[in-house]
This record gives C-alpha cells, structure tokens and sequence, in this order.
C-alpha cells in the first residue's frame, strides 16, 4: 500500500451570492508518494498557482471540492478516530513563516510540550525533556541555548530549525514543508535544506517541498510537479526538467531564473506581459495560452492531456503530440 | 523600507534576555507613568471611601440627620446638603457602590463580551455574521435612551438591577473589540501548528488566541467599568436608578435638583463631580496604558 | 456604488430599527398585567394628576388593541410606526407625540449638527497634529489637556462651566434658549437668531469640549500606524511640501476610520447630550425627555426614544453609503 | 550643471545607530563608497546588515530611535548630511530618486497614479503647467509598458509588477542622476521579476543615470550589476566588479555567500556560514567577522581590518590580505 495518494483532486473556492465567477484554485491534481523509500517531492508554482491550497488540502485543513486523499490506502476525510490520530502525527508540516508560527504568549519549550502531552510521546517529565533535546540535537542545535527563551529572542534560522525539531519528535513518515526557507537568509538556507535531507536518509521521512524556487528545489528533491493556474504543467524527475525543460511554461520559468554568473546574463527581453488588460483564463484549453509563444489554435479549444517526453517526464502541452506518440517527442 | 530597518535591528537581537512574566509585568506597571498614576488615583479614591466608611456613622446619610444647608466646617468637614445629609458621610458611603455598579456591569459585559467575541471571530461564518450584527445593532441604539425606558418602568431599583440594566448594553463594545482580534489572530501561523499538533477547535481558541487577547480584554473591562459608571450617573441625573442607596449619582442627582449651583453651595455639587473626575481620568489612564501595550505601535510616540 | 454593500447597510439600518421598536413595544409588556393599567397605576402611585382619565384609557384600548392577542397588538403596532404614529402623550392629552418631538427638535438638531461636526473636525486635526513631528511644543501640550478632559462627562463639564461663566463670571446665561420675554419679530429676526446662538454657547462649549479628546484619541492611534506606513516614507523622499504630506499622505488616509467611528459616537453624543438640555433647560428633545419621565408620561418617553434610534441610525446609514466615495478601496475590493 | 568628471555620490565614513535603551546599536558602522556616473552598483548583504540604513541615510531619511552620527554624503559635489531642509527637499526626488521595497504599500491607497506621480513633478516647480505634467505622466507610463489607462486608476487596483512599475515610473518623472532601488522586484514572481527589473535597467540607461540596487538575491545582482559592495554587520567588506566579486572573491564572508549559493548547474552539499551574524549593541572586536570566519587569525580578533584595494579595483576589508599579515 502506498503511502499517500492524491486522486484528481480540485479545489473550487466560495460560490459568491451576486458574483458567480469562480476558478479551481487547484484543478484535477494526482500524484503518488509511495514511501517505501523516502522522497523530496517539490511542488513549484508562482503565486496563484494553487501551490498552498494543496498544502492546506493534503494536511487536512481544506475539505476539497473533489477527488480523494488518501493516506495508508484511507481517505482522510473518512478515517475513524484512531485513523485520523494516527494520520496528524506522522503527516507534519514546516511553515514559511519562522516567526509567526511561534505563539508570542508562550516559550519555545511548549511547542514540544504540546505536540509531547497530546501524542503521549513521554511517560515523564524528564523523558519529554530528553527526547525534545534530542530533537534540537538532530537540527544541530544546542538545547541549553534553546529552551527558555521567547520565540523573538531567537533568530529565523533558529526558529525554523526548531520547527524541523518539532515536526522530527512526532516520527512523521511525511513533512509538507511550505515555503519553508523563503524568509530566511541566503546564507542560512543551505543548512535547514540540508536538514531536510539528513533526516529524511537517516529517519526514513519524506517530504513534499512547496516551493517557488527552483534552485533550491534542484538542490533537494527527486522529482517535481510545476503548477500554473491550478494544473500541472509538467511533471517528473527534478534533474531532467531542470536541465531539459518541455512544457513552454516550464522553459519560460527557467529562463527568467537570475542566475548567479555575472558570464551568463539574461537574453531578450521579456515585454511585460501584465501590463495590458487582465487576462482571460480559458476554461476548456491550457491554461497557459495566453502567455504561450507557441499556442496554436486547439490549445485554447480542449485541455491538452499530458505526453510523455522523457522517461520519467511529462508535459501537458500538444507540442508533443505532433507524432502522435508523445514518446517520440522527445528533444 | 521603515519595516525593513525596524526588523533589521530585531533580528539582530539574539542575545537572551530571560525574565519571568509576572515580574515583567510588575516592571511594566510601575515603569509606565499612566498605569501607574491611573491606579495610585482609584486606590486613594477608594481608600477615602473604604476607610471613611468604617469611621462615618451610616446614619449621617440620612435626610434630617443633620442641618440644612450649612457650609464645610470642623464638625461638617464636606458641609451638609439642603435635607440635612452629612456630605461627608454621603461621599464615603457613595463612592464604593457607584464603583460597585461599574464592577459589576463592567465584569458582566467583559465576560459576555469576550465570549462572544471570541465565538465570532474564531468560528467565523453564520456565527459571525449573527453575533457581529447583533452587537452592531446594540452599539447603534443609544443605550441610555433604552435604560432610560427600561429604568423608567422599574422606577425604585437598586444598585446591583441597575448594573444588570447596564450590563445588558455593555457587551457589545468588548464583543466587536474581541471580535476583530480574534480574527486576525486566528489567521496568524500558529493556529495551523496547533491543530498539526492535534489541539481541537476549542482548545485553540482557549490556549492559543484567548492568552493573546488578555490586553485586549483587560484594556475593554476597564473602559466597560467606566462607561457602565458614565451611564448610572446619567440615568441618575433624569432622576432615575437607584436613588435610595448613597452613591455618586444620587448625590450629583439631588444636587442638581436642589439647585445647588443657583445657591452657590459648590460643597454640595462640587465634592461628587471631584470624585467623579479622579475616577474617570484614573480608569482613561489605565485603559489607555493597556491599550499603548496591546498596541505597541502606540507607545514610542507617546512624548 | 456596489449593490452587496448597499445591501447590507439598508439591511443594518432596518435592523436596527426593528430591534428597536420590538424593544420598545416589549418593555411595557415586561411589567405584569395591562400596560395601560400599569402607567396609570404608577402614575397615581406618585401622586400625579390624570386628567381626562377615561378617554386615555380609551385612546389607549384603541390604539393598543389591548383586547387583541399579542401579535395582532405587535403588528398594530408597527403598523403605526410605520406612519410615524407614535400616540398621545398622557400629560398633554390630546397633544400626540408627534407634535411634541417636532416642536423641539429644530433645537436638538440645531445643537447636535453643530457641535459634532465641529468636535469632529477640531479633533480630528488636533489628533494629528498631535503625532506630526512638525507642530510646535505649546500646540501639542495644548492638545494633551484636551486629550486629558476626554473621560470626563459631558454633564460633569456643564455644571463646571455654569459654575464659572454663569454663576461666577456671569458672561454666559445659565439656561432656557432666549433672553426671559423676547419674541421673534416679523420675518427672520437677525437678533432674536443670535440670542438663540448665545444661549447655545455653554451647552455646546460642553459637548465639544468634553468631546473632542475622544477624537484626538482616535485619531493618534491611527496617525501612529499610518506615519509608519512606506508611502509616508516615500512622500518625503519625493521632495513633497511638509504640508502636503501631512494633508494628503497621513491626514486624509487616517481619517478614514474615524468616520466608522463618527457613525458609533453619534449615538453616543445623542444620549450625552439629553442631560446637557436637562442642565441648561434648553428646550430640545433631552429636556422633553425629562419632563415625560417626572411626569410618567411614557408614550413621550418611548416615542422620543424612537425617534432618536431613528435619527441616528439614519445618520450612521448615510456616513456608510459616503464612506466609499472617501475610500476608493472600499466600493472595489469585495468581489 | 552636471560635472561629468566627479562622481554622482561620495559617501564618507558614514555612521548610524539605532538608540535603544542599553546603548547604540551600530547599524552603519563606517561605511565610504563612491558612485560614478552611469554605473550600475549593488549591495548586498544579509537581512539586518545595513544597507538599507545607509540607502536610508543618504536620503536622509533616517527616524529615531535612529541617527546619523557622523560621515559626509556628497551628491553632486554637495552635502546632503548639511543642506538647509528646503534645500534638501528640492535635492530630493530631482537628483536623487528611490524605487522602494514593495510598492505594495509604498503608493498612497488613495490617490490615483497619476495624482501621485503629479505631485513630484509640481513640487519641485520645473516651470511644467498640470496639462504639460499630465502629458510627461503618460509618456512616463508608456516608457515603463504600462497602459495609459492605468493613470487614471488606484493603485489596488493594480497587479504587483503593475505597481513596481509605476513606481519606476515615479522616480525617473525628474530625470535623477541616481536612482536607489531597494529590493524593487523581492515580491515579485520570478517571470515578472526579469521584466520589471529589464524595464529598471532599459531607464536607466535611457536616463543616462547611475543606479544603486539593493538587493538580497545573488542571482539578480549577477545579472544586472557593473559594481558590487558587500555588506555584513553594518560595515562594507569587500567592493568591486561583478565579475570579480563572483568569479575571485576575496573577503571570506564573500567567498562563503557566494559558494553557498543554490544553482540550478550543479548540486552541492554543506551550504551556509556557521554561527549567526553578531549582535550590533556590542560587535565583536578587531574584524566583525572573525567568529565565523574559518581562517580567523590572532589580528582578526584585536584590529579592525580596513577596507583596501588589494587587487585592481577590487577593495576588501580583511587582514588576510595585508602585507605585514602572511597571506596563505
């Protein structure tokens, strides 16, 4: 049995009582995590793209429109009592935000203490003492410098290594981390990215990486999922859509990265696509069209389906369905 | 820009600093001017009141217990009143329940106030909606005009029915305070990390926004003390309420109408409307102190 | 204007006005037995004279339909708010309600307009003021005291300024709204217009003063958060004038909230300005206010009552339906 | 009026401090730099070390608890620290113009673009009628890709690149001779990022103006800059080219960033500087940086290192370099 599945899940937001527009924050999304042996899962996406309400769906805090979560072979929304404790501890989550997560009310020790008393993870107060120590320890942090203090008498990097702690002492077999390096400095992002991958090799956890970064998405995960508008654009191996992107969206993603050479510098110039009228999403085609230098006439008719265009690499765009067998489309 | 240079220097911050909390907020009591004078002036007030009481006959209060009208001198150190009355005995004995009336109106909508509040802003949704307009519509209606109809009907009360009276209006001012910050607080991160950390919808409102909402709180309890105060003494001033116990009110009441102002009898107006100052200005002192600490914005502009 | 909006703020204002009136119809209801019976039976209980006893009685059974069940009586009832009815009084019978209200309120809103639109303005200027870095050391302790006399009562504040100006410095008269014996003469009487205005000094000098540190108080708050706000920062670095920051940057964009508070404190200087009239004898609707309530007179009582719930939620209705022209975000941003 | 031979800014052994109440916090500890004409020049440097504060100071809009304690700002061969405050505030905005971190807050919610972009252009009284500003105004927009419509409109109204964009519309309505940008596109997507900071660069080259960028993102300085300055704990550490500051870093603090860097080349493994940058109340003595730096040496910890060309056009700030110091 797998351990998590995500079945055609959609998430339609509100229905307005006068104004009856709505779009799929996320649209017919499924993906695999099969947990025999850990993996880091990024799911990129810009603003918009629908990136954060799969978090919020697949930890739970969303009830999706349709389509199915499953955990252990058991949808979430359908679990018995013991089910459900069962999925909150071993399903976690570190957020983007290293300070707000903190309650400003409490010290950083009730972060354990909470999570310790609620899972019955100690039988003493000095067994919850040393397995929270221990879990600083795993983070790489000193639990003496730690314990006692107000979440603002520590830095970002700090807090949010607490939070990888926190997440750790449950023994979760899967961590959805959201954005969970974007509000630290650049010099200290290599080290909590590195966490991640210590402990998903020695602790057996995988990870599902939210992310807009794909530098730093290609540094940790194995395979990825790049979302536009709620659907997924191109999906596979982390190393073969990095280097050998298909799916238009994805090489235009690639190519506005900045990259840290001052050799290679940017070329052509992009024309500020948001600068006319807002733009109108097609609801039965890709909805990439609009920006897409390469659209074609049945791009904005029917959705494209998604091609496979490498062996564990697949673009959802009727580019590659010129030979009929997306196989063969292959670059 | 402003933002980014005040978290700069905050992040810099990293050296620990621990303190314990009630100390801390010992600190911050006798450190802050306002809090602290705000309470020096309801402690003296009610210290005259308390330990005037134990020593004034409560008789003195009564109509013909002494003469009329006569000015402030050894034996009648606040004069006494054109039926006779002690003024210093009136003012001992009717400082305490005019507080009473604020304590019990004000302790009363602070609870209900921030039940509510709290019920609305977390669940959001119907609730809210119902809960929000509801104290809408409370806060609209002049509650004076309703306590003037309903105390009008009741006529005779008494201290402890006029604070109930109050109470009924003075909930909605704490419940769209609560409200507000309770909406906000509900969607800061850490409510998202409780519920991964199994606590239900119940235990985070009580753990996790209540212990944020305590300045809040506070801050509205003490201006829902003195406006239940503000509102007995002008219901008492149409001449109604409770008019039979000493208290503020009734003294500012009979004073007005005896026409003490026309006959130059300031001993008679003049000690009530004193004694109401100090407790207002005491009771704005503390609320605004509360408020500069909810709101730390407020503080470093305070010169 | 976006419908949803206007929607819900007519919705509010009829609301209100329901809760009210159900509030009013219920209260007599509270005490037992028949309404009627029980105003009567206090009346005479505190001695008061009933003149023309029966056809009250009468006018009442009528209008009540006190025979009727309850919702008929309920429904009635509307009905006849609905026509702005508002019965007789008991003390002038056959005088309605209606007539009362109308001949005092020229004076309530006369009182009223002027002093809140004027505290408002003053408070509001003066709480910014308070927070600019460029206003002069006097100005700004000027406006601490002001800020300081906010908790005081509006009724605390008339005692003590008839006790000065009238009582001791005999500058301003200490009640009534003319000079004893003065009639209007033909057409607009310029003269007997600005006795009215001087006898109006003290009570209004009461209300504004006592008002306006609420008002600085509101608004320091919000000039704090807006003078941190990066367009501020922005505006100075354009090289704007000083003046022009402090009017079209900060002023203008932390008022706005203070009308949603305007809206609130009417209400609020409605009820503290009923013991102004009662101090000062001016003949508004407070000092009617206080005549029904010596007399028993409770159709007058709940009558003016309604119709100053009325007034204010008409005015709370209206700062609603202006503030989006005040703020562009407001008629765009919901969906 | 414009000599071209000086720099457009000369900044001095500027110092600010932040007053708490256990002493100062040294913010901008000493920092000299000059800007020439027409160069693109960066900042960077971690959240918390300065080069906001010293953006902020050359504006001379610095707010307490905040001051600037010391150091000349030379704009045009004038003192900014010294003007008289109408002198300043004409020198504001007609020489020296900003691009601030998230327009989202940065324009007025209620006034339309255009009113806001107006407002510069009549202050500073160029002899422009409103019907001429007006006019100025829409080919400012045009000249930054956006629609004339957008004049007309709030700036909620607007998408996040459509307002980083006014707001470069905004700062070039003098034609400046240096523009600061600080973090223009930080909260920007990444494909409306390149656009807008295009749109920043195809200005200023147009203006013929010089640009400060400040920034955090190594990627985007990469791409844009003619000049670097590092910055860490309030003090400058190492100036140079882009190409060397890149490709031959000298300070180690430079060397770590810029090897700490995820790329979408080539995966890496131990990333990041240990320890945490320093408290500014107290900074260590001698070399800021010297309790994170792994060829800290005796020197480091007593004597300031001063900020020094050690290879052409290339200044650091490290006693690795100095000759008395055998360098490794």
């Amino acid at each position: 049995m797998s351990l998590f599945e995500v079945k055609n899940l959609t998430k339609i937001y509100g229905s307005g009582f006068i104004t009856k527009t709505h779009a799929a924050a996320l649209d017919n999304f499924s993906m695999l995590i099969e947990g025999q042996t850990p993996q880091i899962t990024t799911i990129a996406g810009e603003s918009g793209s629908g990136k954060t309400t799969l978090a919020n769906l697949v930890l739970g805090f969303l009830s999706p429109t349709t389509g199915e979560i499953l955990y252990r072979g058991k949808n979430i929304w359908k679990m018995s009592r013991s089910e459900r404790f069962t999925f909150r501890r071993e399903v976690q989550a570190i957020f983007q935000d290293p300070y707000g997560t903190y309650n400003p009310f409490y010290r950083v020790d009730t972060v354990f203490n909470t999570v310790i008393g609620k899972f019955k993870l100690a039988h003493s107060r000095a067994e919850a003492r040393k397995i929270t120590e221990n879990a600083l320890e795993v983070v790489g942090l000193r639990p003496n410098e730690i314990l006692g203090k107000f979440p603002h008498q520590l830095s970002g990097g700090q807090r949010q290594r607490i939070m990888i702690a926190r997440a750790f002492l449950l023994k979760p077999r899967l961590i959805v981390a959201d954005e969970p390096v974007s509000m630290i400095d650049a010099s200290l992002q290599g080290r909590i990215l590195d966490i991640f991958q210590q402990i998903k090799a020695d602790f057996n956890i995988s990870f599902l990486y939210i992310t807009h970064d794909l530098s730093t998405a290609y540094q940790i995960s194995d395979d990825i999922f790049v979302l536009y508008r709620g659907s997924v654009m191109e999906r596979g191996d982390i190393d073969g859509i990095i280097q050998n992107p298909q799916h238009p969206y994805t090489q235009l993603l690639i190519n506005s990265i900045p990259v840290p050479d001052p050799d290679i510098r940017w070329e052509g110039r992009l024309k500020s696509s948001t600068a006319g009228k807002p733009q109108t999403i097609s609801d039965t085609g890709c909805k990439f069209a609009s920006r897409c230098p390469h659209v074609m006439p049945r791009c904005v008719e029917k959705l494209p389906p998604e091609y496979q265009v490498a062996q564990n690499q697949f673009a959802a765009c009727y580019l590659y369905d010129s030979v009929g067998d997306g196989m063969k489309a292959k670059t | 820009m402003a933002a980014t240079t005040a978290t700069s220097t905050e992040t810099v911050e990293v050296e620990p600093k621990p303190q314990g909390r009630i100390s801390g907020i010992i600190r911050y009591w006798l450190g802050n001017w306002k809090l602290s004078l705000g309470t020096g002036m309801i402690v003296v007030l009610l210290g005259f009141s308390v330990i005037g009481s134990l020593q004034t006959d409560f008789k003195k209060t009564r109509v013909g217990s002494s003469p009329f009208s006569v000015p402030p001198s050894a034996e009648y150190p606040l004069g006494t009143d054109n039926v006779g009355r002690d003024m210093y005995a009136l003012m001992v004995h009717g400082i305490h329940p005019s507080l009473k009336i604020g304590l019990i109106a004000g302790i009363l909508g602070t609870v209900i106030g921030t039940v509510l509040g709290l019920v609305a802003g977390y669940s959001g949704g119907l609730v809210d909606t119902v809960i929000s307009t509801f104290a809408d519509i409370v806060l609209t209606i002049p509650s004076l005009m309703i306590l003037v109809v309903l105390a009008s009907y009741l006529r005779s009360t008494t201290i402890e029915l006029t604070a109930i009276i109050i109470a009924v209006f003075a909930w909605a001012g704490p419940t769209r305070l609560i409200r507000s910050q309770a909406l906000s607080l509900r969607e800061r991160p850490f409510v998202p990390l409780a519920k991964l950390s199994g606590q239900g919808d119940f235990e985070i409102a009580i753990r996790q926004i209540l212990p944020n909402l305590l300045p809040y709180i506070m801050a509205g309890f003490v201006g829902s003390v003195s406006g239940a105060i503000l509102a007995s003494v002008g219901i008492q001033l149409l001449g109604l309420g409770p008019l039979l116990t000493p208290n503020l009110g009734m003294v500012l009441n009979s004073a007005f109408t005896g026409a003490a102002l026309f006959r130059g009898m300031w001993w008679w107006w003049g000690p009530p409307a004193v004694a109401l100052i100090v407790l207002f200005v005491g009771l704005f002192l503390i609320s605004i102190a509360l408020d500069e600490f909810a709101n730390p914005r407020l503080r470093g502009e305070a010169k | 204007m976006n419908l949803q909006y206007l929607l819900k703020r007519v919705g509010l204002f009829l609301l209100t006005i329901w809760v009210a009136s159900t509030l009013n119809f219920l209260i007599p209801r509270l005490s037992p037995g028949d309404p009627v019976g029980a105003i009567l039976g206090a009346m005479q209980a505190q001695g008061a004279t009933i003149a023309n006893s029966a056809e009250i009685i009468e006018a009442f059974r009528a209008r009540f339909g006190l025979d009727e069940p309850v919702y008929v009586q309920y429904v009635k009832y509307l009905w006849s708010l609905a026509h702005l009815d508002l019965g007789y009084s008991i003390a002038h019978f056959p005088s309605t309600v209606t007539d009362i209200i109308s001949n005092s309120i020229p004076y309530t809103l006369g009182l009223l307009s002027v002093t809140t639109v004027l505290t408002f303005v003053i408070g509001i200027f003066a709480g910014a003021l308070l927070v600019w870095q460029a206003t002069p050391r006097a100005a700004k302790t000027l406006i601490t005291i002001f800020l300081m006399l906010a908790p005081v009562p509006y009724y605390l504040l008339a005692m003590i300024l008839v006790f000065f100006f009238s009582f001791t410095l005999g500058i301003f008269p200490n009640s009534g709204i003319t000079s004893p014996g003065r009639i209007p003469g033909e057409g607009f009487d310029i003269n007997y217009f600005l006795d009215i205005v001087y006898h109006s000094i003290l009570p209004a000098l009461s209300i504004m003063i006592a008002g306006i540190g609420g008002w600085v108080l509101g608004m320091r708050g919000m000039m704090v958060t807006v003078l941190g706000e990066d367009y501020l920062t922005l505006a100075e670095a354009k090289g704007l004038k000083n003046r022009r920051i402090f009017l079209r940057y900060a002023l203008r964009n932390a008022m706005l909230p203070q009308f949603t508070a305007l809206a609130i404190t009417l209400g609020y200087v409605v009820s503290g300005s009923v013991i102004v009239e009662l101090l000062f004898s001016f003949p508004g609707m407070g000092y009617q206010l206080f005549r029904a309530i010596s007399s028993n007179d409770f159709p007058v009582i709940q009558g003016i009552t309604f119709f100053l719930v009325l007034s204010i939620a008409t005015a709370i209705l209206g700062i609603d339906l202006i503030y989006p022209l005040l703020d562009p975000r407001i008629t765009y941003n919901r969906k | 009026m414009i000599d071209k031979s000086q720099p457009v800014l000369k900044v001095e052994d500027l110092q600010v401090f932040y007053w708490s109440k256990r002493g100062p916090i040294r913010a901008v500890d000493g920092v000299s730099f000059t800007i020439k004409r027409n160069e693109r020049f960066g900042f960077i440097g971690e959240s918390g070390c300065g080069k906001t504060t010293t953006m902020m100071a050359v504006l001379r809009l610095i707010k307490p608890p905040g001051k600037i304690e010391n150091g000349r700002v030379i704009l045009d061969g004038q003192d900014v620290l010294k003007m008289e405050k109408e002198e300043l505030r004409l020198t504001r905005w007609s020489k020296i113009a900003l691009v601030p971190q998230g327009a989202m807050n940065s324009l007025n919610p209620i006034m339309r673009i255009t009113d806001q972009i107006e407002d510069t252009i009549m202050t500073h009284d160029v002899g422009a009628t409103r019907e001429q500003a007006r006019a100025r105004i829409l080919s400012l927009l045009d000249m930054v890709e956006l629609p004339e419509r957008v004049a007309r409109m709030y700036p909620h109204e607007l998408s996040g690149g459509m307002k980083q964009r006014a707001c470069i519309a905004m700062a070039t309505a003098l034609e400046p001779q240096l523009i600061i940008a600080d973090e223009p596109t930080s909260a920007l997507d990444v494909v409306v990022q390149k656009a807008v900071m295009q749109t920043l660069i195809g200005v200023q080259e147009r203006l013929g103006s010089s640009l400060i960028l400040i920034g955090h993102d190594m990627g985007l300085t990469a791409q844009v800059l003619d000049r670097i300055g590092v910055m860490y704990a309030g003090k400058l550490v190492e100036v140079g080219e882009v190409q060397d500051i890149y490709k031959r870093p000298l300070h180690p603090y430079t060397q770590a960033l810029i090897g700490s860097l995820p790329s979408l080349k080539e995966k890496k493994k131990g990333g990041g500087i240990p320890g945490l940058p320093p408290f500014l109340l107290n900074p260590p003595a001698g070399c800021v940086f010297h309790p994170r730096c792994q060829h800290a040496m005796d020197v480091c910890r007593q004597k300031v290192p001063v900020l020094r060309e050690h290879r052409p056009n290339q200044l650091a700030a490290c006693h690795l370099y100095e000759e008395s110091n055998v360098p490794i």
